[in-house]
């Protein structure tokens, strides 16, 4: 049992002759992951580490069977990229570039939602389902395979977690990164119902940081919805008040987006906060995972 | 990036929200000037980049020219929030009949443009929202169906008002609306919108945050983004391609990933104070890492360095050469200790241990900051 | 029996106040239609013809139970008041100005489509049911009661079939202007399927002209769906042949939008073509239609 | 509105569509002043408004400056279809690999814009559509969500085309329909596009035809809408809102609706000629039926004259008072039939016969016009 990726999983590179888009599909390769083909518009009929190259996302489909794809293709073409895979059918899209304009993910998310899409990003590291495969750039050396769930904003501090566990030899059952941008593509709370469902996963941490109000709303869906022990970290704690921008996030959003209320609202919903990342292996060992 | 308020409202007079006669002054003798052309008794309004600024004193009337002389001349002494007043905006003095706020963001959550009314604006607005919510409403705009005027009538209808109002407010909340879209705002605000005795609207303050990932498709003529930074290592920064915040303390800190950058720095707070911020994103190469060490050794007086990476996206084995031949050049001294795990993990600390870094291997970045508080001393 | 008008039909006036949406609610009020309410914004509590008028369309529903409504709205603000109209859950929408902006028709049949509303026009005298009811502007003292429905593109050439059927003492059961513009809110098939539902109608007149496709495209419906006797006239025989824009247009549509075209299109689905209106009354006879 | 190709390419131009060098003559002198900028052989092109232009002689290619002199004078003094020629585009003559043919429409039908392209450009595009349909594809755009580059590479691939051309070419669609949204147009066409041997693309004639009802909204300069009709009685009937289409016989029409109009001309047609169509709309009043009555009768020889009018939407009683205005203040003596039925019809029946129309109440058109001819006789 595992989230996300599976033995079927058949993931296509897309812009997978530019510099990272080769060597992430070297790494993906080498864990195991059934890296098919790539895309790139004019490299069709080439091959990147052996796997077949073709210019458009449906002719890639076609010929390879392809169901997910992860993105290195540069921001400014990305939505374009974006709509193209839906519509050729892809199921799993990963979108690992930073710097996107926000008012294109808000795009890529109304379409992806409207297609029944499960996509992750903009701005992050992918998926990685230990012994199975990964779909992204998460260093395979801190991973191992598990039953604890991590789910993270950011993409280096759920290398940490998952490197803090392993070493505990506490395993993950997946690692998803949901990205670190405003507008995300999947919300928290999305990501934590697969983990509810997933019979090979007994507990999660969520890696959440200061802003927004991800944390905020996955509380409630944690208190109504999940019956595994959760629990998290945030953080910003001393990162600088950001220069106040003006007040519609703020109205909108309430007095969320501080450490404290993120904090206060995990706990609410029995959520465990742990105050450092560190503190993940004394958890795991309260609940006995491994 | 965030514009200043002279050059939002110039903007929003363009797209026909009405503002008020003002100028901008770089000096006393041109607020005088413009003080004059306006008449009293005139506002007069510091120009820094940072929310509060009515609060913080930022925001004066003057009636006579001598005290509008007495005004700025203290203004532009000094600072608001630590950001130093170059510019004053000089406006006419309205009559308020009401305050209103309006403003366009973009909802992270949901992910979709929102509008949000409330029908007491002014600087306690956000005490207004938490205290009388009947007074607030808001709507969320489908991006591609696009924003149409009866979505504001509707909106504002809901909150009880008389149709007047609502026809020349729904007016100005379709202008911020074009407006934020055209310049992909991530906030379009005008706090307070002010209902004259008259029953007219003018927009009295204006707000306007560009999305800095947009900026190149932009096709309005923008000022620089760089320009803007008054700390000289933050826009250095900027010019570099990574995000540098300035603070106050004597640790330096470079992180890939701007959460792990702020676990570290809850981490190094715990018993130390970090001197600045550094996250250098997915682009690490060697010379982005030795511009990045020249960056953090701009700042006077760093104890210890925390360098705290992970090769997933970047080649961290390359980083750590830039940072070798760094620390070479200048024949630094100052105790680094660096965490860098991830692909070809033990060819960078190689390379970092060849410079003299300090290398913790263990995954936790307690470790590295332990190690590092254990060389630096208590300070 | 008959179509989209009955007697649960409750009619707003958009634009009531108005010269010609109060003259019309007046002709519509004395042939007994129910017209509830009207709107124009910023004439909220004004009376026109006894008619209460309101603001908004939503406050017009809310306090009248309309459902339905026609447009004496100009041009350039017919898009966004019948957004505003169908928002407030208005099911039936008849839209009578001409000259809107052929892209503001296109949103609005797709949004009208997208909430399950039925509207007809631009450029439409709207529906009367004889002895029932009219919402739009057709002249009431052309019509009579019966069992003959028409669709017409063109407003005063329905008015014309009409009359002379009515002189030859052979009624309607509803007459129907499809709108004049070259996109239109309903084609002439969704039309001709209401008809072919109604059990108070037993034949059904189209009246056509040359250009677009429509009645190319319903005479595959008719051959398909309809089993009700249809005749078709088609007008412009003698029009100078349109300057031609370009070859877009015609490429879309292949070899349609002549006079021929149309007719033999119609005849092979076994409709009667009429060559003049006057003919209609001896197609009455013929099927014995009163 | 269609502009004129020389309008239309500079449009293209500033979409960043490659266009041919070029100029617009008035004169044969200019037309060999261009020539010579460009360099021989150049194409000449008369500037019309109608379609067909290059089969009916309006496109010719010239050598020499002698030879562009005698091309440019006989254009000059000859019409096209019968419009005259009164300006020619002078163009570089380009090598031709390949024509293609590219258009946006908005497909009336399924209401919606439509991209349609074709490997086989050129003037005989219409016959390739007919014969060879597997060179032909189109593709709906859904108008809230718009156009994206990936939609026209797709149709491209469609088509079997490499990659190069995917590329250049898509990126010409992209910029054709941004030109049809933001100019409101009803057709943007390019046929034929050019392959260059190089395999450059080059737009080698343009037709943009805008939507006259939206005319007032669009955003960028556009010629007037009036001044380009050809033919003045019809230039007369835009100026006072009337859609006004001058033709050969002696029986004038004057008809509210145009489907009416359209049966009113079949019917005429069978016995008579109708010298004109002139089409009221749905904004009747006495001064528009007295200009209406001017305007037909700007065309000499009228035999007689029918109007067919409804009170649906128009107020026919006061068009009555027009029309017998008209009659009595110009003493008119040519036989008026008028079939006026609807709202009000026994009043403007009244008013009608004051004048000394010819009113007929039988609600046949047939009725009108049969009395017409009794009226006038066989001419």
């Amino acid at each position: 049992m595992s989230i996300l990726i599976d033995d079927s999983t058949r993931v296509i590179v897309q812009g997978i002759t530019g510099r990272i888009g080769s060597v992430q599909t070297q790494w993906m390769l080498a864990y195991g992951t059934k890296v098919v083909g790539g895309v790139t518009p004019g490299k069709g009929g080439s091959t990147v580490e052996g796997v077949p190259v073709f210019d458009s996302v449906m002719e890639a489909v076609k010929e390879t069977g392809a169901n997910a794809s992860v993105f290195f293709v540069p921001a400014a073409f990305v939505l374009d990229a974006f709509l193209e895979t839906i519509d050729a059918g892809v199921k799993l899209i990963v979108i690992v570039p930073e710097h996107i304009p926000v008012r294109d993910v808000v795009k890529m998310r109304s379409y992806a939602i409207e297609k029944g899409v499960f996509a992750l990003g903009p701005t992050t590291p992918g998926i990685l389902v230990p012994g199975k495969g990964k779909i992204g750039i998460m260093p395979a050396s801190l991973f191992a395979p598990g039953r604890v769930g991590i789910i993270s904003r950011s993409g280096t501090l759920s290398y940490e977690f998952a490197g803090i566990l392993s070493q505990s030899n506490v395993g993950q059952s997946a690692v998803v990164g949901m990205g670190a941008d405003p507008v995300v593509l999947r919300n928290l709370a999305d990501i934590l119902e697969l983990f509810e469902k997933d019979e090979g996963t007994d507990a999660v941490i969520v890696v959440g940081e200061v802003g927004g109000e991800q944390e905020e709303k996955a509380a409630g869906f944690i208190s109504r919805k999940m019956s595994k022990p959760v629990a998290a970290y945030i953080a910003g704690r001393h990162s600088p008040q950001g220069k106040r921008m003006g007040h519609a996030g703020a109205i909108v959003r309430g007095a969320t987006g501080t450490v404290d209320g993120k904090q206060g609202a995990l706990r609410a919903a029995g959520v465990e906060v742990l105050e450092s990342p560190i503190h993940v292996a004394g958890w795991a060992k309260k609940h006995k995972l491994s | 990036m965030r514009l200043h308020e002279y050059e939002a409202l110039d903007i929003f007079e363009q797209h026909r929200i009405p503002v008020p006669r003002r100028g901008v002054a770089q000096t006393v003798h041109e607020a005088v000037h413009v003080a004059g052309e306006i008449g009293y008794p005139v506002m007069l309004k510091a120009q820094v980049l940072v929310g509060g600024r009515g609060l913080a004193g930022g925001i004066k009337m003057a009636s006579t020219s001598q005290e509008l002389k007495d005004i700025a001349e203290d203004l532009f002494a000094s600072e608001i929030k630590g950001f130093p007043v170059r510019k004053i905006l000089v406006c006419e003095k309205v009559e308020i009949a009401k305050e209103l706020y309006v403003g366009v963001t973009i909802d992270g959550y949901s992910g979709k443009p929102v509008i949000v009314v409330c029908t007491e604006g002014g600087v306690l607005i956000e005490e207004t929202v938490k205290n009388s919510p009947e007074k607030v409403a808001a709507i969320h705009i489908d991006s591609s169906f696009g924003y149409y005027p009866y979505q504001a009538r509707g909106l504002l209808k809901m909150l009880g008002l008389n149709q007047q109002l609502v026809t020349s407010w729904s007016d100005v909340i379709g202008q911020l609306f074009n407006i934020a879209t055209s310049y992909e705002a991530l906030i379009a605000e005008i706090n307070p919108l002010v209902v004259l005795p008259n029953g007219g609207l003018l927009a009295v303050d204006a707000v306007l945050e560009v999305d800095d990932s947009a900026l190149s498709r932009i096709r309005h003529p923008l000022p620089d983004r760089v320009d803007r930074i008054e700390n000289p290592i933050e826009r250095r920064g900027r010019e570099i391609g990574v995000t540098y915040v300035d603070l106050d303390g004597d640790i330096g800190l470079i992180s890939s990933g701007a959460g792990l950058g702020m676990a570290s720095m809850d981490i190094i707070g715990q018993n130390m104070k970090p001197a600045n911020f550094l996250e250098t994103g997915g682009g690490i190469t060697a010379d982005l890492l030795y511009k990045c060490m020249d960056l953090i050794m701009m700042k006077p007086g760093l104890r210890g360095i925390c360098i705290n990476v992970y090769g997933g996206i970047n080649p961290i084995h390359e980083g750590a050469k830039g940072v070798v031949r760094y620390i070479k050049e200048h024949n630094m001294k100052i105790p680094i200790v660096a965490k860098a795990l991830g692909n070809r993990q033990e060819e960078t600390w190689e390379i970092l241990k060849s410079g003299g870094v300090h290398v913790v291997t263990d995954p936790a970045t307690e470790s590295a900051i332990d190690r590092l508080y254990e060389l630096v001393g208590k300070g």
